[in-house]
């Protein structure tokens, strides 16, 4: 037992910041370190974590947890003053939450004992369990916060399994086992190392050749050979999804014919089979993974593979001929360009002829929030399971170009059922409430999903415990850190 | 004394020189930055968050951004004058990310010139001295695999053959020398041999063509004459007097391994400052990649500034007398 | 009359001909391709040679014998216009910077390293927020690029050519700027040039590989073999040969080139002209 | 005392591959060396005597090859000897003294170093040892200022400093035989003097063999004990040196004999060596019109070039850190030409002639003084006005080879001054008219310059001087690499081109016979000072400065005629 884990990742984090959405990589290091009030399990559900237990009153408007004897970093005691910091660091109206308007319905904290937290809510939410699990809503010390919170060089100092060593820019940040982490027994680890592999086939030849124990990303194009080994070890998981967002403000992509005609023009398995090289599962309706709420297995085929079709309802939009149009993705990522290229091909055959806009990923992502597209291809995921992720893809609202929605598409029927969705405790009510959602936003097909991609972990052979958590959650895979052994 | 003093003239007035490039440098990327698409904040807060205008709004503020961009820009270059390249976006001081990667590459760049003199010089000569000849053939075409296949392929090549089939060198990563010197270099060997077999290739051909040109020269025909050995003659006479343009072209690439071997230290993880830069400039880190080009501008006026010196060292003839 | 080329060493025909080679099918390259080169066989994926695809396929399935034949000509134009560009501004720069007034060739030296010191992936991404991606605009930064790195070369060799006694002797004859230029500097200077041009076109391809990842490239999914070999290396286990294909047929081009540069650089030398 | 054959070259042939096929340079020649004695060899310019000698050292051009012969050497073939036999054999055994000194020097390292490095080549002692052995070499060639002449680079030095750094590293480990290749074409009477009594005495003391290649007949007349005379690559006539100059044996060489500038008046037109039909060689002299008056010396008329008060300093370092000092190579020289006459510069080997003649075409810039030139003072000249005033002004440089572009053809090379000034116009035909005044073959046009001989490049600097009939013509020793009866050609050639269209001529030259032939006035230079000006008969007849009188006594003697005695009737 013990020993020292060697972990690829696929980027430096921009910053440890726990409040700050960084992406997988930075995700994966503030699980090794930070716990939430919940996080999500290996399991998929939520896990209690700091709060040994939870209440959620009936009209869901009132969340209490009970705080479990954890101990920070530095030795001081997890106590309610601290959630209350954290949280309040989140909601900040002028701070950088990356999930501060979705927790924003908390309209009160409340801490009758240092052990007892009550979130009291503007309106009935069940997602904000959800929101709350995620790593950015990991509770940091009240005091370590008071001095630190603008000082983005400080040590952090969280209440998870590992404590941090440092961070030598540019190469690896390193944990060390926490002794006073509040799981018996865990973590097994004496010391990992996160060491940072921006190219993914120098991530893939330092695991081949044990430079490193564990790499995230893997490519498609090496999944197969990574599986069969001898040394290595694929943990796969169907995550994100690859679709595209259209603008819906000017023709032809305001109109929802079009948009279905793409959905039923596109063959999936060219996408697969090129960008991805065969790995991954096609999606005909929308992007929700089997088991979450709204999926329906009748409408998970409401889309065909159909050129016929497709012309059919290019004809009715008033493009007979097709029409000329520009896609955005992004060169960095060979995957995003090859599904571009894919979709170009495919959409040639109804007429309709793209031009590639292949920029690098930050021009890609101001276009993006700019609206400064035609349409886009869009590979994402769910950040919670819970049904209301949705909200993030479909909802208008005030705020109508986002990065992950198709920017002015703002339907009022589409809005009203999220909202029900979100305040509605009954599970049977909901899902009759999202079976509403998704006949609704296929009609209108704001966003055409093509399919779900793997997200794989590879591992040596030897190493035991992480696992790669289940749809959505791959990202948060680093949670399970804690459950690694190595021999 | 006089000579003295004329030297430190001389170099003063080319360090003054220096600084004013720097400053048109730092000028140049700072415009370029601005006028570049891209937004940090927007990566800053995270690829998948959906930052509320006031966020956006507030990061601005804190960073700076707010500014119009010339305060902006003094700001910077009044800091930058009295040596602040300022913190990185992520709160870090500039210098300490261009501290920690500078050695590496001025490491792994001497390594790789030294393999490519060490290789490409010979080469050179003995392509000048078989012209025309079967091995000349045979350097040229193996010299134009060195240009011609990119350094990423040959160093993919070399991990698969030396590092995954054979196992003798690890195939990427950098350890610290205080702590495993042995791993350190062998660490090193790989990018290092990568890098300098492509630059070989190039001295090599540099270094027939020039050779070529003095080889045909009648005081070779005289040092032949006096019974001198035909090595000391290629290694030392001739050599010395072709030594210009491959000493140019040696420098031109130690400048470009300042902050051009971006594929090769991905492909051996190799934390240097191409990287630094080619993350900076994908993150529009703008003091970072500020910080790193000033950086590396440095570097390239000091490499050419010792170019230039030895030029007059090497040929006697290229002295200027000042007044 | 001058004979222009020693044609007669077997190896130089060779090379020629290579060189028409590709030239020719950078002309008709898109006319005997047997494929569409952008023809996507979604079952046909990273395949090795066949009757059908030749020299097999990429990660498309789309056949890289077409792609190799069509890509020819964006390669072969980026490459020749780019040094082009370098070649005549580099040595431009070079020959101010060693033969002109002290201040202005010390003026022009420093802008030469201020350019060589200003990292590609800048200009590279200026470039990609003011033109279009293509041939013009990639030529045109690739050539800056590489500009300097011809100045340095232009100045270095020109430098030591003005210190010799014919140089004088043309300034005792009254000589002009431009006809000691011309005539006494240029046909000196031009062997280190000719190795550096080699050198360029080569590395001008190579670097159009990688102005791709920036948006600055030949757009995708057009073909060039930079962009192949760029592509490609990502699939080095699965389908070796896909690098290997571009990659040859660049090596034998440079070779090519290379060979035709030695020669015409020995031929120049009247020192070394085969009698 | 009867020496043995150390050298035996045997019917030896060379040929140039030329793309018309192959080009013979030496044909059949044998002649053998016995130590302790010296074999002048004299012929044309262009007769392949260079050739021959590089044949002798193994070190013939790429270009060359041997078609027959044997060159025996201590009993080996030098022809087919392995190269590292060759190598110990070079420099050490037999060592040669090349034509051209500043091509021969490696030009990026010091003098010095040179010198150090060819006696550690064949001799065991340190370097201090060889440094000191170098210092006395570089006294005994005659260098005035050794330590300096060390820390020297080749450019830093006069030509005739170069050539005794060459003649230092031959004879520096006493080699058996020395080929010396016209050694002394740069070096005054005196300082020649010196370097053939520094030759003939390693030929006494240790009884080396010397081939001593010259153009000047006095010279072999005083050290030669035998002469051999090569023609067009054949083998005239070897015989003892007093017996061919009493009773020469072949056309070519009675006709040579009777080339020399010292046999004729000043100023009349020399003989020259022609063929007729017949293939007859004979000397003669060509009569022509009689020349306009010369203008009267003691000037009323207003000089074309009037140099006052010039001065000139290099700056040299004691060692690499010390502060420079200036060194003066031109002090405060004044001279004034009249049109259409000659000023005939001569003085000691390194003392300023050289950089005199580019400080007047303001190649370098001068300290101090002015440079009048028609009037007008050049110094003040901008730089347009500069190039054009070089039109009617012209150099011949001291180094023909280093001041011909290699990658110019001759045509090219000859044209310059016309595509300069005249935009090309007609250049071809006066290539050709130039090339056939100055003595080279049409054929030679298309030619580059490393295809020619010393005396030929010289000849091609020549014609392109002459392109344009500059009003001032500056001859830095142009003539001393021809042989008598071309350089009798080029010399009156100059008479008739001074006659017909008025020019005039700045010329130096360390042949005292060619300046007593050609010069209107002398002036007399050492160590940068004009020490001696007048008229030329005066200075010759009455010679005032004790340099002078030196320089007057050391002239090589033919028999008991003293050449300049010799042009005084
Ligand atoms: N590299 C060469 N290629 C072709 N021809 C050459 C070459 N070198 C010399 N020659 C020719 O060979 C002939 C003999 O040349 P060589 O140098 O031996 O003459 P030389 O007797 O030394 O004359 P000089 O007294 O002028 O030095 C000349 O006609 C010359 O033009
Ligand atoms: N570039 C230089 N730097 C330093 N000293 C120089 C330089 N050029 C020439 N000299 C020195 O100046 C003096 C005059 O040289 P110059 O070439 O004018 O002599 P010269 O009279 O032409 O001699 P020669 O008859 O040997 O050709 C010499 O002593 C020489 O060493
Ligand atoms: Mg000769
Ligand atoms: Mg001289």
């Amino acid at each position: 037992a013990g020993g020292t884990l060697y972990f690829g990742l696929s980027a430096e984090p921009s910053t440890l910041d726990t409040i700050i959405q960084p992406g997988t990589a930075g995700r994966t290091v503030k699980l090794a370190m930070h716990r939430g009030l919940v996080n999500y399990g290996i399991d998929g559900k939520i896990s209690p974590e700091l709060a040994e237990s939870y209440e959620i009153s009936p009209d869901a408007k009132e969340y209490t947890f009970h705080l479990r004897d954890a101990k920070f970093h530095d030795g001081s005691p997890v106590t309610a003053a601290d959630v209350k910091a954290s949280l309040e660091r989140i909601l900040d109206p002028k701070g950088k939450g990356a999930f501060r308007n979705e927790l924003s319905i908390i309209s009160g904290i409340d801490t009758p004992d240092v052990k007892t937290v009550t979130l009291k809510l503007s309106q009935p939410s069940v997602s904000l369990m959800g929101y709350l699990a995620l790593p950015e809503s990991v509770i940091v010390p009240a005091a370590w916060l008071a001095k630190n919170a603008d000082n983005a060089t400080a040590s952090p100092i969280g209440a998870g399994p590992f404590q941090f060593v440092n961070w030598t820019r540019g190469r690896e940040i390193v944990v060390k086992k926490f002794p006073g982490y509040y799981k018996q027994g865990k973590p097994d680890l004496d010391e990992v190392h996160y060491v940072f592999y921006g190219d993914e086939n120098t991530r893939v030849n330092a695991l081949k050749s044990g430079d490193v124990d564990i790499i995230e990303y893997v490519p498609a194009k090496d999944a197969t050979a990574l599986e069969k080994g001898p040394d290595t070890k694929l943990l796969t998981m169907n995550g994100p999804f690859m679709g595209l967002q259209f603008n819906t403000k000017f023709e032809p992509f305001s109109k929802p014919e079009v948009r279905q005609a793409i959905a039923y023009a596109v063959d999936r398995s060219v996408i697969i089979n090129t960008a991805f090289n065969g790995l991954g599962t096609p999606i005909y309706g929308i992007a929700i993974p089997e088991g979450y709420m709204g999926y329906s297995a009748e409408k998970a085929n409401y889309f065909s593979h159909d050129i016929d079709k497709a012309k059919e309802l290019l004809k009715k939009a008033g493009y007979p001929n097709g029409f000329e149009a520009r896609l955005l993705a992004s060169s960095q990522y060979s995957f995003h360009q090859n599904t571009a290229i894919a979709i170009q091909s495919e959409l040639a055959k109804i007429g309709i002829k793209l031009t590639l806009d292949l920029p690098d990923w930050a021009s890609r992502m101001a276009k993006a929030n700019a609206g400064d597209y035609d349409f886009a291809v869009l590979g994402s995921l769910g950040e919670i399971t819970d049904a209301d992720w949705l909200s993030n893809y479909y909802y208008g609202g005030d705020k109508l170009v986002r990065t992950n929605n198709s920017p002015y598409f703002d339907d009022p029927q589409i809005n009203e059922i999220l909202d029900k969705g979100r305040a509605t405790v009954d599970s049977a009510e909901r899902e009759k409430i999202y079976g509403a959602f998704v006949d609704r936003a296929l009609e209108l097909s704001p966003l055409v999903f093509f399919m779900w991609r793997h997200q794989d972990y590879a591992v040596r052979t030897g190493v035991t415990g992480f696992t790669n958590m289940p749809g959505f959650l791959t990202f948060q895979s680093g949670f399970s850190i804690e459950n690694t052994k190595i021999e | 004394m006089q000579t003295l003093s004329t030297f430190v003239i001389v170099v003063g007035a080319r360090l003054a020189t220096a600084l004013v490039q720097l400053w048109v440098i730092a000028t140049l990327v700072f415009s370029i930055m601005y006028i570049m698409p891209g937004d940090p904040v927007l990566l800053l807060l995270g690829p998948e968050s959906h930052p509320s205008p006031e966020a956006v709004a507030a990061m601005r503020q804190q960073l700076g951004l707010d500014q119009p961009v010339l305060s902006q820009y003094l700001k910077w270059l009044g800091n930058a004058a009295v040596g602040d390249l300022g913190k990185s976006l992520d709160g870090y001081p500039v210098i300490e990310y261009v501290t920690a990667s500078l050695p590496k590459t001025m490491e792994l760049a001497s390594a790789a010139i030294l393999v490519a003199a060490i290789m490409g010089v010979p080469v050179g000569i003995a392509a000048a001295l078989w012209r025309g000849r079967f091995l000349d053939g045979l350097l040229t075409s193996l010299s134009t695999l060195g240009i011609s296949v990119p350094v990423y392929i040959l160093g993919s090549l070399l991990i698969l053959l030396v590092s995954l089939k054979l196992g003798w060198l690890p195939s990427s990563g950098y350890t610290d020398i205080s702590r495993n010197a042995f791993l350190h270099f062998q660490k090193l060997t790989l990018p290092a041999v990568t890098l300098g077999l492509g630059l070989a290739a190039s001295i090599a051909r540099m270094t027939r063509s020039s050779m070529l040109e003095i080889l045909s020269r009648d005081f070779v025909r005289s040092l032949r004459a006096r019974g001198m050995r035909e090595r000391r003659v290629i290694w030392l006479h001739v050599l010395r007097n072709a030594a210009i343009p491959i000493v140019t072209i040696v420098g031109l690439q130690l400048g470009n391994l300042m902050g051009g071997t971006v594929l090769v230290e991905a492909l051996f993880n190799w934390p240097g400052l191409s990287t630094l830069l080619v993350t900076a400039v994908s993150n529009r880190n703008y003091p970072l990649v500020q910080g790193s080009i000033v950086t590396i501008a440095a570097l390239f006026i000091l490499i050419n500034l010792c170019v230039d010196i030895l030029y007059s060292l090497l040929d006697p003839r290229i002295r200027r007398k000042r007044a | 009359m001058k004979t222009f080329l020693p044609f007669r060493h077997p190896l130089v025909l060779v090379s020629l001909l290579v060189v028409t080679t590709v030239l020719g099918i950078a002309l008709v390259g898109p006319v005997i391709a047997p494929h569409d080169p952008l023809a996507i066989n979604q079952n046909a994926v990273n395949q090795a040679s066949s009757t059908q695809y030749l020299l097999g396929t990429d990660e498309f399935g789309r056949d890289i014998l077409s792609r190799l034949l069509v890509g020819i000509r964006p390669t072969i134009m980026v490459a020749v216009i780019s040094t082009l560009i370098a070649a005549v501004g580099g040595t431009a720069f070079g020959i101010i910077g060693a033969y002109s007034r002290p201040v202005m060739a010390f003026f022009v030296m420093r802008a030469v390293d201020i350019m060589l010191s200003f990292p590609a992936i800048l200009l590279a991404l200026l470039a990609v927020g003011f033109w279009r991606s293509g041939i013009a605009s990639l030529s045109v930064v690739i050539g800056i690029i590489f500009i300097p790195q011809f100045a340095r070369v232009a100045q270095s060799a020109t430098l030591q050519v003005i210190r010799q006694e014919f140089v004088e002797a043309e300034h005792a004859m009254g000589a002009r700027y431009l006809r000691v230029v011309f005539k006494a500097i240029l046909p000196n200077i031009l062997s280190p040039l000719v190795v550096q041009g080699t050198l360029t076109i080569a590395a001008a391809i190579l670097l159009e590989s990688g102005l791709s990842f920036l948006g600055l490239g030949i757009v995708p999914p057009e073909p060039s073999w930079g962009q192949m070999i760029g592509t490609a290396r990502g699939y080095l286990n699965q389908n070796p040969m896909y690098v290997v294909w571009p990659s040859v047929c660049l090596a034998f081009t440079v070779l090519a080139i290379n060979i035709l540069g030695d020669a015409l650089r020995d031929h120049l030398d009247p020192r070394l002209r085969e009698n | 005392m009867p020496g043995r054959e150390i050298l035996k070259i045997d019917n030896l042939s060379v040929a140039f591959r030329t793309e018309a096929g192959l080009r013979p340079a030496v044909n059949g020649v044998s002649l053998s060396l016995v130590s302790g004695e010296i074999l002048g060899l004299v012929g044309e310019s262009g007769s392949g005597k260079t050739i021959l000698s590089l044949a002798a050292m193994g070190l013939l051009p790429q270009n060359a090859v041997v078609t027959s012969g044997r060159v025996e050497f201590a009993g080996a073939d030098l022809l087919t000897a392995r190269p590292d036999v060759l190598r110990k054999l070079r420099g050490k055994r037999i060592s040669m003294i090349f034509q051209d000194p500043m091509a021969s020097l490696d030009p990026v390292f010091r003098c010095g170093d040179q010198i150090v490095e060819a006696i550690l080549l064949h001799e065991r002692m340190t370097r201090r040892q060889a440094r000191e052995r170098a210092l006395e070499l570089l006294q005994k060639v005659g260098i005035a200022d050794p330590a300096r002449c060390l820390r020297s680079y080749p450019h830093e030095l006069s030509g005739g400093q170069c050539q005794r750094v060459m003649i230092a590293m031959a004879v520096a480990c006493k080699p058996d035989v020395i080929i010396a290749d016209e050694p002394t074409t740069a070096l005054d009477v005196t300082v020649q003097k010196q370097v053939l009594n520094l030759l003939r005495g390693l030929n006494r003391e240790i009884g080396a063999a010397i081939l001593l290649i010259t153009h000047d007949l006095g010279v072999i007349y005083e050290v030669a004990d035998r002469v051999a005379v090569i023609y067009h690559g054949d083998l005239m006539e070897e015989a003892a040196t007093a017996d061919l100059f009493a009773a020469p044996c072949s056309d070519y060489t009675k006709a040579l004999i009777a080339s020399m500038p010292s046999a004729s008046a000043p100023q009349s037109r020399l003989p020259v060596i022609t063929r007729d039909g017949s293939g007859m060689i004979s000397s003669a002299a060509e009569d022509r019109p009689a020349a306009k008056p010369k203008p009267a010396i003691n000037g009323a008329s207003e000089p074309l070039l009037h140099i006052r008060d010039l001065t000139k300093s290099y700056w040299v370092r004691e060692n690499a850190l010390a502060t420079p000092r200036a060194f003066r190579a031109v002090d405060n020289v004044s001279l004034a030409i009249p049109p259409r006459s000659t000023l005939g510069l001569v003085g000691e080997s390194g003392c300023g002639k050289s950089t005199l003649s580019r400080l007047v075409m303001r190649l370098i810039e001068p300290d101090d003084g002015a440079i009048e030139f028609d009037g007008r003072n050049l110094i003040s000249l901008g730089r347009e006005e500069m190039r054009a005033a070089r039109r009617d002004m012209a150099l011949v440089f001291q180094n023909p080879y280093g001041s011909l572009n290699p990658r110019q053809t001759v045509t090219d090379l000859v044209a310059a001054p016309i595509d300069i000034h005249q935009g090309g116009r007609d250049r071809e035909a006066a290539v050709a008219k130039l090339m056939d005044a100055v003595g080279l073959p049409r054929n030679a046009m298309k030619r580059y310059p490393h295809e020619f001989s010393g005396g030929q490049r010289q000849r091609i600097v020549i014609a392109r001087a002459l392109a344009l009939k500059p009003r001032l013509l500056i001859c830095d020793e142009a003539v001393s690499a021809l042989d008598v009866s071309v350089q009798a050609q080029v010399l009156n050639l100059l008479q008739d081109l001074q006659d017909e269209f008025d020019l005039t001529y700045l010329f130096i030259s360390h042949d005292m016979s060619v300046v007593r032939h050609v010069s209107d006035m002398i002036a007399v230079m050492q160590k940068g000072r004009i020490v001696e000006a007048g008229p030329a008969g005066e200075v010759f007849d009455n010679p005032k400065a004790e340099y002078t009188r030196t320089l007057l006594s050391a002239v090589p003697k033919i028999g008991n005629a003293d050449p300049i005695a010799l042009e005084a009737h």
